[in-house]
């Protein structure tokens, strides 16, 4: 066992050009693969946040009494795709108001009395949130609830947007399907012509009476390895320039929360850039192993044909 | 002269046609070769020396007919089994097809332990091998660096390093002198000697006289006569 | 020199097997070459809808005469990085304002008098914009002509939104200079394998006299023909699939306008997916025979020296 | 043995040595070669007559030494000449050398091409040559498909196809019967005749003994000796 090691080895020291460029390969093809996946996943996070703003607004009946309230809390909190609920008073919603309008404020200064109405603001949780008619219908449901006077959603352009960022969202993976073939065809491709070279090899050894183990697995490891080494370096890489480029480039983002626009909020100060999960690589690392073996596997089957 | 008692013979080979395409390498052919037989194979360019000794190691399959080798019809082999009935052959091919990107000691390290030499035996039989046919000096090169003669001497060590029962010998001696070549053939009847059996296909009408023993003559595919030729003293 | 091409059409049918390869990885690294640009460009163009949205208001004192307005008008087009100065007297802000409130509308309801200034609205041109600081700077500017009471340009987290886009834009960069590096690897790497094949017939060639460009031409006008095939092919697919995608998707987005952010305008009406413009495309077709010359020129190289 | 008036000698070796690393391949080699001779070079296996040959044809560079071919000194030629310098000389490689990708005929049409030969001529020369050397029913096959001889008679066919002045033939009837290689050889002596240079390597005792003429013998990298050998009646 250790001696097909030692040969799987020997065969990749003596072929260092060709193994070299296999190597590069997968390590460029796992670089794209997971700089893609970086890129695409954090701005998943940009876009979760965008669509985690969007509020939708109940306004009561004046003079709702508290334990009805608590009541529709928990009705509406038990409505499909709901986060969160937060009951808002009007006294709070008119200091709100008056950070929101600042220039102005000059119109509402004297106002002797509230015209505002008690709301409630609901958040819808992650999956529901991607699909603008999510809002709707829940919308519906809630301003069938008695003593809900009016139920506000954001407007029109924020399912707009949705409807952008999912067409987004679904370019992306479609680019990540492409490129995760397009790199599997690269590796397995690059495997198979450097065995190509080496199918004189393959052959003699069949004549003069090898078995299929004793000639297979060496190029099965040298592929495992290569696969291993080409992963380790791409993710290496990655991980290093992640890290110059996030270092240099550090956001300097406060808390703060946009008011301005009704019922959206856009909390961006809870973004952070990150790296890939070490699930995710993980995952990387086996599947350029397992291409490796893959583009191993299909060029030995070619030639053993003939 | 052919008898069907199975013990003695240890390649019995039966209405064998080999086709490329349209061509007809091989026509009909049939002979048997006892255990330890010393036979010669000889013919014109393209009679189709190598085409049967290619069958006989698997290297081509069988058109039609029959090959039985040690008991074993080579038609109905499983492919599990095909390495090592490989592997009781021990064969010279007309161009020598060494391994290029493998040192002289690597190529015949190879058969050595495909056959199951335990490890740190490897090393001292390729050793010796390599003595026998005068190429000790030349074990780190690799094969397109050796002269023509040198490389047909490594493919002559190859073939004799795993001890084989049956050597196919296809041209050994095409580009030797006749000093070298000598050796080399020396060498042939000293395995037959310690039991093996050697089938050797070439143009060297000389070396056949020399010898003498059983020769088949084919002629575009067909066995044209079987004979046997005295020993010359 | 038309036999030269009948030479090189031989061969590549000859050899068709590795011909199908590299054709294939041809088409597949400018597949990806392409599909991210086409992503990275829309995503562009919907990165600068936003920033378009952002507007300088500026506030002017009460009674500023008409002629001096025009004069103003003047002074700020002429600053740095402006593209357009909308003057909005403070009768028409006051119904953007009330339109904007709606459903609080009561609050204003019976004003007798207009309390808002009269003001100009200031868009960015399209470098400018891309960059905070520009916004901060001609606000200061703009702050610094007399008549001009304040100066209002959105949030500070515009700024930030606008920086993290600036980060995904530069990754976008990377991503693509990234892919780019890693498929003429790729590509040239392809080549030089396949031609690899084909060394003993090039050394034998040279042995017997045949004159070099007898030996090379063909190689280089089969590389041209490969990478050109391959351009062709991967900028077809991609044609393909995204009129077949966006005529899927198609997105029914009328005409809006986001009037509640102040000096923040979101015009996704404007958004359109566009495909790359002939001249990319056929940069793109270019670069892929560059590319599979490069490989050739590479490996003949590379043969020929030993 | 040597004069050195340039006029009618084809090739000149001066002191040539070539070493492969540390390995002297050859030592010190000095002989001249007369327009339309017809030479030998023998010697045993690995005794350096590939490697000179390969060197008068620029296959190989010389370590130290000059050789001057038809007045043009190889150490001193541009890289630009080297093909139209290669063209003058047919040769046979030991190991034939054959494009495994290219039809038979493609192989040779190459050569007639390279020599500029006028397109619609090219099929027509390549047929001629194919049949002289008892080729032409293969024209359409790949050289790994060959019989080793067959593939021997196509690398002599490649090699006369360019109607070159010098030959250089390497071991050229190694893998044939005696029938075929006296095809073969006097086919050579016929371009001899016509006023090409041959030079022959080769271990066939027999057929210098036949023809007669200089003969070279090389030993371990040293010219040993060079004698005249009356032809055989
Ligand atoms: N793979 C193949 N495909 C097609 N024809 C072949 C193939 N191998 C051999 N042949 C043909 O079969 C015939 C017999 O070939 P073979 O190699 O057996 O001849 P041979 O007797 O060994 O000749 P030589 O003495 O020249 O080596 C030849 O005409 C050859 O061209
Ligand atoms: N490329 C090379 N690198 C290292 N050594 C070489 C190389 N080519 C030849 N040699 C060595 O040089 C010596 C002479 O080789 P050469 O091929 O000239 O012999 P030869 O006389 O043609 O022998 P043969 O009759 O066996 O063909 C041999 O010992 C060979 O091993
Ligand atoms: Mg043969
Ligand atoms: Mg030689």
């Amino acid at each position: 066992m250790l001696h097909i090691f030692i040969r799987a080895i020997r065969d990749i020291l003596s072929n260092s050009f060709l193994n070299a460029v296999a190597v590069i390969t997968i390590a460029l093809s796992v670089l794209i693969i997971s700089a893609f996946a970086l890129f695409f996943i954090n701005a998943d996070a940009v876009m979760n946040i965008w669509t985690e703003g969007i509020r939708i607004m109940a306004y009561l009946e004046p003079g709702v009494p508290e334990k009805k309230i608590s009541k529709i809390t928990q009705e509406i909190q038990r409505m499909d795709g709901v986060q969160e609920t937060r009951f808002i008073a009007k006294e709070e919603a008119l200091e709100q108001f008056k950070a929101q309008i600042r220039g102005q404020s000059s119109l509402i200064d004297n106002l002797k009395e509230n015209p505002l109405p008690d709301a409630f603001e609901i958040r819808m949780a992650e999956p529901f949130r991607n699909n603008w008619e999510n809002f709707e219908t829940l919308a519906m449901q809630i301003r069938a609830i008695p003593s809900v006077e009016e139920v506000e959603y954001g407007q029109k352009w924020l399912g707009r947007v949705i409807h952008i960022l999912n067409l987004f969202r679904l370019a992306g993976y479609a680019l990540g399907c492409l490129f995760f073939m397009a790199t599997v065809f690269f590796v397995a491709n690059t495997i198979r012509l450097v065995l190509y070279s080496r199918q004189e090899e393959i052959e003699i050894m069949r004549l003069v009476g090898a078995s299929e183990g004793f000639i297979k697995d060496p190029f099965y490891i040298q592929s495992l390895i290569q696969g291993g080494l080409g992963g380790i370096i791409g993710l290496g890489t990655l991980f290093v320039t992640f890290n110059f480029i996030v270092g240099n480039w550090k956001l300097e983002i406060g808390t703060w929360k946009l008011g301005s626009v009704p019922n959206f909020e856009f909390p961006i100060s809870n973004f952070e850039f990150g790296f890939l999960s070490p699930e995710i690589s993980a995952g990387i690392l086996l599947g350029s192993m397992f291409v490796g073996w893959l583009g191993c596997y299909l060029s030995l089957r070619q030639f053993l044909k003939v | 002269m052919q008898t069907f008692s199975n013990d003695n013979f240890i390649i019995r080979i039966f209405h064998v046609h080999k086709r490329y395409g349209p061509k007809n390498a091989l026509i009909d052919i049939r002979f048997d070769v006892s255990e330890n037989e010393f036979l010669f194979i000889t013919g014109p360019s393209g009679a189709g020396k190598t085409t049967l000794l290619k069958m006989l190691n698997l290297g081509e399959p069988v058109t039609e007919g029959q090959i039985i080798i040690d008991g074993v019809n080579l038609s109905r082999i499983s492919r599990s089994r095909i390495p090592s009935l490989r592997r009781k052959f021990g064969i010279i091919f007309q161009d020598y097809k060494l391994i290029p990107t493998k040192t002289v000691f690597e190529n015949i390290a190879l058969v050595v332990e495909a056959v199951g030499t335990k490890r740190r035996l490897i090393r001292k039989k390729v050793r010796s091998v390599l003595r026998t046919v005068g190429m000790e000096g030349k074990s780190k090169s690799l094969p397109p660096t050796l002269s023509g003669g040198e490389q047909q001497r490594v493919a002559v060590a190859r073939a004799i390093a795993g001890n084989p029962r049956i050597i196919l010998a296809d041209e050994p001696t095409g580009n030797l002198d006749a000093e070298s070549a000598g050796i080399i053939f020396e060498l042939l009847r000293e395995f037959h000697t310690r039991g093996a059996t050697v089938i050797l296909a070439t143009h060297n009408t000389e070396l056949i006289r020399r010898t003498g023993g059983r020769v088949i003559l084919l002629e575009q595919g067909r066995l044209k006569t079987s004979t046997i030729i005295p020993k010359l003293t």
